[in-house]
């Protein structure tokens, strides 16, 4: 029946000819706006660049972008309508947290691989076999931060986080699991309102605990506003992957300075030591520049251009744009990206390990590689 | 005297049920046509949601901007039970209309003494709070959202895929247009007329005014309810952002521009918006656009045809179809007959 | 103790960017019965555009001056379209506001895209009461607190303001003694303009501002103006206090996450315990 | 039969009804008068039950009513017509009429909704008595035009003809020939002895003394919110304070 | 020439209320306006006051209008005070003493809201509003609708006063036509939109055609049988 509906005649996804049909569910409008835009045209800039060099074994790709408006039922639905159409090979899902999870259900359904541009904790294990996730998990994420509070020394630990939203409430579980193993202390955990404009409660409360370090996880304003709260209180204040773009740099502004972050290593592209992974990142960097009057890509440009890279990858491997194929061979994905090194298999799909993460500060408005991870790249840059 | 009473029982005459039918007919041809039923799906729906709050609103005279919350019900109570508690997808779809009933009377009792836009903030309100509950309470979905929603399956046979959905829709649509006709056109629907117009008069008429808006609110929430237990169905996964506050500001606009106080507003105005949107949607992300030309398509398209819209026909499609073809008629009918349309000068509101 | 008058005071400023955004939305419902729905957006263009003259072409205070004016030209367009034409009635003319909104937001996102802005305010913070508050959301509170003043004022002691008033209150006859209605309209939209602009660019400089913020900005506001029955400048100020204090109270002593629901449901059950005794309705 | 008892209703300390005492017998038609402001209307609406009495009693038929909602009242049988016009907008004259007879009937929505023999057998009723109630105040042939669009007149007369679909016990009659010219009024007045006749109890607030001493059993005369006399048409006309403070020297006559 | 009307046509949609309706009056000059019910009377004053466009017809008004609408048309959310106030919005001074002189009764309500009102209070501020006007032609729609038989014929007086002092023309519809004829020279009888008759009040007291519909008592018995 689902046929029925939906491959009106179109090339069913097994075939070898005519283009490999890509398709992707972003928040095009809406609150995560930003995020979608910036993977939208990763993505897009991507596959412009492999189908002039030729495409996939003489087979152009071709990428559909549906718009979800930052809402994860119509991405449900933007998604279903396009897996359920038979000559689509694979999908990327969301780059909100929420909406990418919401389509586990129609992954499944439609045994289609997906790659998730969030990152989803529910798809790392692989129990859902056609679903993965190319962020690092806010697992990795926290466990970088934490790696850094050890070596710095923190004691005691205050996470705040959106209690409303997927991507706070696993940021603060990975955090706080983490954190005790490592025999630190939580001292303030507290959910708050994203929709909320002043944060003073929140404050006072980190400020009486006050803790060595002190984390949020969330997205949109309301990290801003608790950015500009904080500031001059004297706590050392930590954000991750979701500030590294101007949704909260630009905001920010004086405020952000000294923030430090858990975010992908590729963020600061000149602290790189040279070699394989500087160069993909570079590939990613130079034309971004060249467009957004030379700042540097944020987070999740290089999670749209990386997705197309990983499907790109699985799909010459596997030899054919069946969807089975495809998953088999994404699940054996052994790939340096400009996100990290991905090493997909069975019980990992996410695929990515700590080197991937960098932790960077702000200086002068922009992110920079702290001291400590200039150190890390000496020994570990994903490679 | 019963043949007098004929005449006047404002029922759709023979003619207007042959019309009627046929309309059904063509939108039942209309799937097997389609290639995107998603689309097709949502519009009904959203007409039967709409159906009920032109109830509500044009019939009672009264305003909600939280309809969503009825929906967000109806969907709450297919996917808790179903994923949460295993029950059957049929008998939770059959309790969906039955909760948002419900709620929405118990609500209604104190929410319904509020009147205008103090009524209009209430319902927002419920909405919002509504909201947010879902997004805390782990069995509501608590921020993830429930999803792995079964297919809905009578006995043996389960509806997979989604053209049954859109027959269950149409059905369900006219159902709810039947309820709707015969509701307006009888002592009660008089009442709730009535009390539109003046509370004092209508109390003093022996309306029960604040029973019959408890009454017509729970209809309304019956009909949203079992739209939303379809569309979880459907689009198999809930959570909060399911029903935000833009889809319930979405049905009044779509019960104004299909025109209040009749019947088919609702159903031409989700159509004629539903419409438009997509076609939106579809231009905004053709590749290749700057990213943000897709936005700007949205907004503008959107807010342009709403202001112009409202402007050239503020009593809507339907009633201004209705109101030129009378106009047309009394041409040829000697003046002095009814028929006369209020004088705008006149339809400032005037104590 | 000295923590609840921290969360009390907190509360306060925040009330006075409620309250102003709810301003707005009073003086336009006073004098032509509309919900002006776009009212959300017109923050959000004096945050813009204050927000790009401060980006080295104003300097303080002049910038912030340029965009509430700018606002209450926009204003003005938007009560051109919302009620030149007679006789719109005033639900369609909601509607219509709604539509504007959305226009206006097509443009916001065509001249400075999604990514939300904060444009400098005033920095530092001082104590009050040794509870430390931003210098920026001080000024917020006192702007809105002597705007409300005014505002009283001028419904209450001004024939213009009793003029705006008649307006709304029977068009009929306010014509029928040469108050010309539709230049009132216009009127009260160039203020909410201004006061829009003026709660815009005093609201940034603590939040991120972007297109997207318009709903949260038009409902807090809204919540604010209804306690006053979107006609009481003094009630909606209440209002917006009780949203602010009760909201920050429940972040303080609560769970975060219900700050602006429980808000929400303090007002309704206010609201209707009230209504209960407005039932009287004269019948004469 | 209408027993009012020591009400009293003040408006900020100013007293709209002050220890307002009467008894109307059954079928009695009995006049009210008094200046503006005088307290008629708001004596109306406590007894409608729009406006609740600070004090007092209000008993019909030996039952306590005053703190019954109004549509309770109009289930006991009291009906009202307004001073102003209260007339349902977007409802043509004759769906106005039949919404009167609310009153008297049952069916609700469910049997509407099931078009039940119920829902069918009232209707018809509803609309027979609805027609002869517009026969009799002479609104037959407006039967299908849009309420709103009557003039003044006509609405006042709808309201009338709303009220006697209920088939009241009690009729409360605010002010119903404001408006009419001289041979309206013959008629109206006409009218009203009619449903007098048909033993119709009735309660008549009018400025026209002619009309309410012409048509009244007894007439009880209001000044700011107190009963200041109580009587027979002729003792009324005659009494020394009601004619300094309403009917003056020369309407005396 | 203070009004002159002419051959005015009022429609609303299809239901025509004023066919051809022409009306002069003088300056200083009380003209009366009787018609039953749905006669067009309120639509011809509205045509004047410009509340209704005309469909065709002059209107040509020599001075300064105001009207004392039907139904009273009261600022609900405003003051008595405010509501007098008002009445003289395009002019200075706004005084409102001699209005509380004329109308004693408001004295004590100024401080009242007026949709709280009494139905014949509300009446006196409507008159007290277009007074406050200081008007040259003063357009009264149903002057006593709703007052006491007093204060009526009190109103009537001082009408009669102002047109003596300032020479204020007045145009009266009244259904009490005993109380209009008795202070207007000429009078107007519309009928379903149009102009049946014309002339002076003492002429008309006189027609026969009149007589029944416009006076004599109730004389209720005499009308049995
Ligand atoms: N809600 C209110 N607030 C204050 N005063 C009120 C209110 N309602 C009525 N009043 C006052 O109560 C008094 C009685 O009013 P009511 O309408 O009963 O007078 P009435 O006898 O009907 O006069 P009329 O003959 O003019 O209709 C009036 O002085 C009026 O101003
Ligand atoms: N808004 C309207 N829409 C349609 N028809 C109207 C409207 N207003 C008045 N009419 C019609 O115009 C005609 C004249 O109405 P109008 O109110 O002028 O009569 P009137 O002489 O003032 O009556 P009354 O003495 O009852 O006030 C009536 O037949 C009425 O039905
Ligand atoms: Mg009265
Ligand atoms: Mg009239």
């Amino acid at each position: 029946l689902a046929g029925c509906s939906g491959s009106g005649g179109a090339t069913p996804s097994g075939s070898t000819s005519g283009p490999i049909k890509i398709g992707a569910v972003m928040p095009l409008t809406g609150p995560l706006a930003a995020l979608g835009a910036g993977d939208k045209e990763a993505a897009e800039q991507t596959v412009a660049d492999i189908n002039k060099a030729g495409g996939i074994d003489g087979r152009q790709i071709q990428l559909t972008v549906a718009d979800d408006k930052t809402n994860p039922t119509e991405s449900v639905k933007q998604f279903n309508q396009m897996a359920s159409d038979s000559s689509y090979s694979a999908m990327l899902a969301s780059s909100m947290t929420s909406a990418a999870l919401a389509v586990s259900s129609s992954i499944e359904q439609y045994k289609i691989p997906t790659i998730a541009l969030s990152p989803v904790d529910q798809y790392v294990d692989g129990s859902n076999p056609y679903a993965f996730t190319s962020p690092g998990s806010t697992k990795i994420y926290a466990a970088a931060l934490v790696d850094y509070w050890k070596s710095i020394g923190v004691k005691t630990v205050a996470v705040a986080y959106t209690g409303t939203d997927l991507y706070g409430q696993t940021g603060e579980k990975s955090t706080k699991s983490l954190v005790e193993a490592a025999g630190m202390k939580i001292v303030v955990d507290e959910a708050y309102d994203p929709a909320a404009t002043d944060f003073t409660p929140l404050i006072t409360k980190v400020v009486a605990a006050g803790p060595d370090a002190f984390v949020q996880w969330g997205s949109g304003p309301a990290p801003v506003i608790i950015t500009k709260q904080i500031a001059g209180k004297g706590v050392h204040f930590y954000v991750t992957g979701s500030q590294a773009s101007n949704l909260w740099l630009q905001p920010s502004g004086a405020a952000a300075e000294g923030v430090i972050g858990a975010t992908t290593a590729a963020l600061d592209p000149d602290a790189i030591p040279a070699g394989p992974y500087k160069d993909l990142v570079m590939a990613v960097a130079t034309p971004w520049r060249a467009q957004n009057n030379n700042v540097n890509p944020p987070e999740f440009a290089y999670g749209g251009a990386t997705a197309i890279e990983l499907l790109k990858n699985a799909i010459e491997k596997a030899g054919s744009t069946d969807r089975g194929k495809i998953r088999d061979a994404l699940e054996a994905t052994d790939l340096l990206t400009p996100n990290g090194h991905y090493h997909y298999s069975k019980t990992d799909h996410m695929g990515l390990d700590a080197s991937a993460i960098g932790i960077m500060v702000v200086k002068n408005g922009v992110w920079k590689a702290t001291d400590y991870q200039l150190n890390r790249f000496k020994t570990d840059t994903p490679k | 005297m019963s043949t007098s009473a004929l005449r006047v029982r404002p029922v759709l005459g023979p003619v207007r049920w042959i019309v009627a039918a046929v309309i059904f007919i063509l939108l039942g041809l209309l799937p097997l046509v389609l290639t995107d039923l998603t689309f097709f799906v949502q519009t009904v729906l959203a007409a039967v949601v709409v159906t009920g709050l032109s109830l509500f609103m044009g019939y009672a005279g009264q305003v909600s901007l939280g309809q969503s919350a009825f929906v967000a019900i109806g969907g709450l109570t297919v996917a808790t039970l179903t994923v949460n508690l295993g029950w059957p997808p049929l008998l939770t779809l059959v309790l969906a209309p039955v909760l948002g009933a419900i709620v929405a009377a118990l609500i209604g009792w104190p929410l319904l003494r509020l009147r205008g836009h103090y009524l209009a903030f209430g319902t927002l309100a419920v909405l919002l709070i509504l909201q947010t509950v879902m997004a805390t309470v782990p069995f509501l979905g608590g921020g993830v959202g429930i999803f792995g929603i079964p297919p809905l399956s009578v006995g043996p046979i389960v509806l997979s895929g989604q053209l049954p959905y859109a027959y269950l829709a149409l059905v369900v649509l006219a159902a709810a247009m039947v309820t709707a006709h015969n509701l307006v056109n009888s002592r009660f629907g008089r009442g709730i007329r009535a009390l539109a117009g003046s509370e004092t008069a209508a109390a003093s008429s022996g309306v029960s005014v604040l029973r019959s808006k408890i009454v017509v609110f729970a209809i309304a929430g019956a009909f949203a309810g079992l739209a939303g237990g379809i569309g979880a169905f459907f689009t198999p996964f809930v959570s909060q952002d399911t029903y935000p506050p833009l889809a319930s500001f979405g049905y009044v606009i779509m019960a104004m521009v299909g025109g209040l106080g009749t019947l088919w507003g609702g159903v031409v105005g989700a159509v004629a918006i539903s419409l438009w949107l997509q076609l939106l949607s579809a231009l905004a992300t053709l590749p290749g656009l700057p990213p943000t030309a897709g936005p700007i398509l949205q907004y503008a398209g959107y807010g342009i045809v709403l202001v112009v819209f409202l402007l050239l026909l503020p009593r809507g499609i339907v009633p201004s179809v209705a109101g030129a073809a009378s106009w047309w008629r009394s041409r040829r009918r000697p003046p002095a007959a009814g028929g006369a349309v209020r004088h705008e000068e006149l339809t400032a509101d005037v104590h | 103790m000295a923590d609840f008058i921290t969360f009390v005071l907190s509360g306060l400023a925040l009330a006075g960017s409620f309250a102003l955004v709810g301003s707005g939305l009073v003086v336009v419902y006073r004098v032509t019965h509309v919900l002006n729905f776009a009212q959300g957006m017109l923050a959000v263009f004096g945050a813009m555009i204050s927000y790009s003259l401060l980006g080295g072409i104003l300097p303080h205070g002049l910038a912030e001056l340029v965009a509430v004016l700018c606002c209450v030209a926009i204003g003005v367009a938007l009560g051109i379209a919302a009620i030149g034409k007679r006789g719109t009635p005033p639900m369609i003319a909601l509607l219509i506001t709604l539509g504007l909104g959305m226009i206006a937001e097509a443009v916001v996102v065509w001249v400075w895209g999604q990514t939300p802005v904060s444009p400098p305010g005033v920095p530092g913070s001082i104590d009050v009461f040794g509870v430390s508050l931003e210098n920026q959301r001080i000024l917020v509170f006192l702007v809105a607190l002597v705007t409300f003043a005014l505002l009283s004022l001028f419904f209450a002691r001004t024939d213009i303001g009793k003029a705006l008033t008649a307006a709304a209150s029977n068009p009929h006859a306010a014509r029928l003694v040469g108050i010309n209605t539709r230049m009132m309209g216009l009127v009260a939209f160039g203020i909410a303009g201004a006061l829009g602009g003026l709660a815009g660019v005093l609201i940034a400089p603590t939040t991120a501002i972007s297109v997207a913020s318009d709903l949260p900005l038009i409902l807090s506001g809204f919540a604010a103006a209804i306690f006053g029955g979107l006609r009481s400048p003094w009630m909606t100020f209440l209002g917006a206090v009780i949203l602010g204090v009760v909201g920050q109270l429940v972040a303080a002593y609560g769970n975060g996450s219900y700050q602006t629901p429980v808000a929400l449901l303090m007002m309704l059950i206010i609201m209707i315990v009230r209504a209960g005794t407005m039932t009287e309705e004269e019948a004469k | 039969m209408l027993e009012v008892d020591r009400l009293s209703r003040a408006f900020g300390g100013v007293y709209a009804a002050r220890d307002v005492s009467l008894a109307v017998a059954d079928g009695e038609l009995r006049g009210v008068i008094g200046p503006n402001g005088a307290g008629k209307s708001t004596l109306f609406t406590m007894i409608s039950g729009h406006l609740h009495p600070h004090s007092g009693r209000i008993t019909l038929d030996g039952q306590h009513i005053d703190r019954l909602p109004p549509h309770r009242r109009a289930q006991l049988g009291i009906a009202i017509v307004f001073q102003g016009a209260r007339i349902f907008p977007g409802m043509s004259v004759l769906a106005n009429v039949a919404v009167g007879a609310t009153a008297r009937t049952r069916a609700g929505a469910a049997s509407a909704v099931l078009r039940l023999p119920r829902h069918r057998r009232e209707e018809r009723q509803i609309f027979a008595a609805a027609y002869e109630a517009l026969a009799q105040v002479g609104l037959a042939d407006w039967a299908d035009r849009d309420a709103e669009q009557l003039p003044l007149g006509q609405q006042r007369r709808l309201q009338l003809a709303r009220a006697l679909t209920a088939q009241p016990k009690l009729l409360l009659l605010d002010e119903p020939a404001s408006g009419l010219r001289a041979n309206e009024r013959r008629d109206l007045a006409q009218l009203i002895r009619q449903l007098h006749r048909g033993g119709m109890t009735i309660m008549l607030i009018e400025h026209d003394v002619s009309m309410v001493t012409s048509l009244a059993d007894r007439i009880t005369v209001l000044d700011l919110g107190e009963v200041i006399a109580d009587g027979t048409p002729d003792e009324i006309r005659r009494n020394p304070r009601v004619i300094s403070a309403y009917l003056g020297k020369g309407a005396a006559a | 020439m203070m009004l002159e009307v002419d051959d005015l046509v009022v429609r609303y949609g299809a239901a025509t209320a004023l066919d051809g309706v022409s009306l002069r009056v003088d300056d200083a000059e009380l003209v009366a306006l009787v018609g039953p019910n749905g006669a067009g009377k309120t639509s011809l004053v509205n045509a004047i006051s410009g509340l209704v466009r005309p469909v065709s017809g002059r209107i040509h008004v020599g001075g300064r209008v105001a009207q004392v609408p039907e139904g009273r048309q009261m600022f609900g959310e405003l003051s008595v005070e405010d509501n007098l106030r008002l009445g003289a919005w395009r002019h200075r001074p706004k005084d409102t003493g001699p209005i509380y002189e004329l109308l004693p009764d408001l004295q004590r309500l100024r401080r009242q809201r007026a949709d709280t009102l009494s139905g014949g209070q509300q009446q006196m501020v409507a008159v007290g509003r277009a007074l406050m006007a200081r008007p040259d032609l003063l357009v009264v729609d149903e002057l006593s609708l709703g007052l006491a038989p007093m204060i009526a014929a009190q109103l009537v007086e001082h009408l009669a006063v102002l047109n003596r002092s300032q020479g204020t023309a007045v145009l009266l519809i009244e259904q009490e036509v005993g109380l209009a004829f008795e202070l207007c020279s000429r009078a107007y009888v519309l009928e379903s939109g149009q102009i049946v008759a014309a002339g002076s009040t003492a002429q008309l007291r006189d027609a026969p055609e009149l007589q029944d519909a416009y006076f004599g008592g109730l004389d209720v018995e005499g009308t049995e049988g």
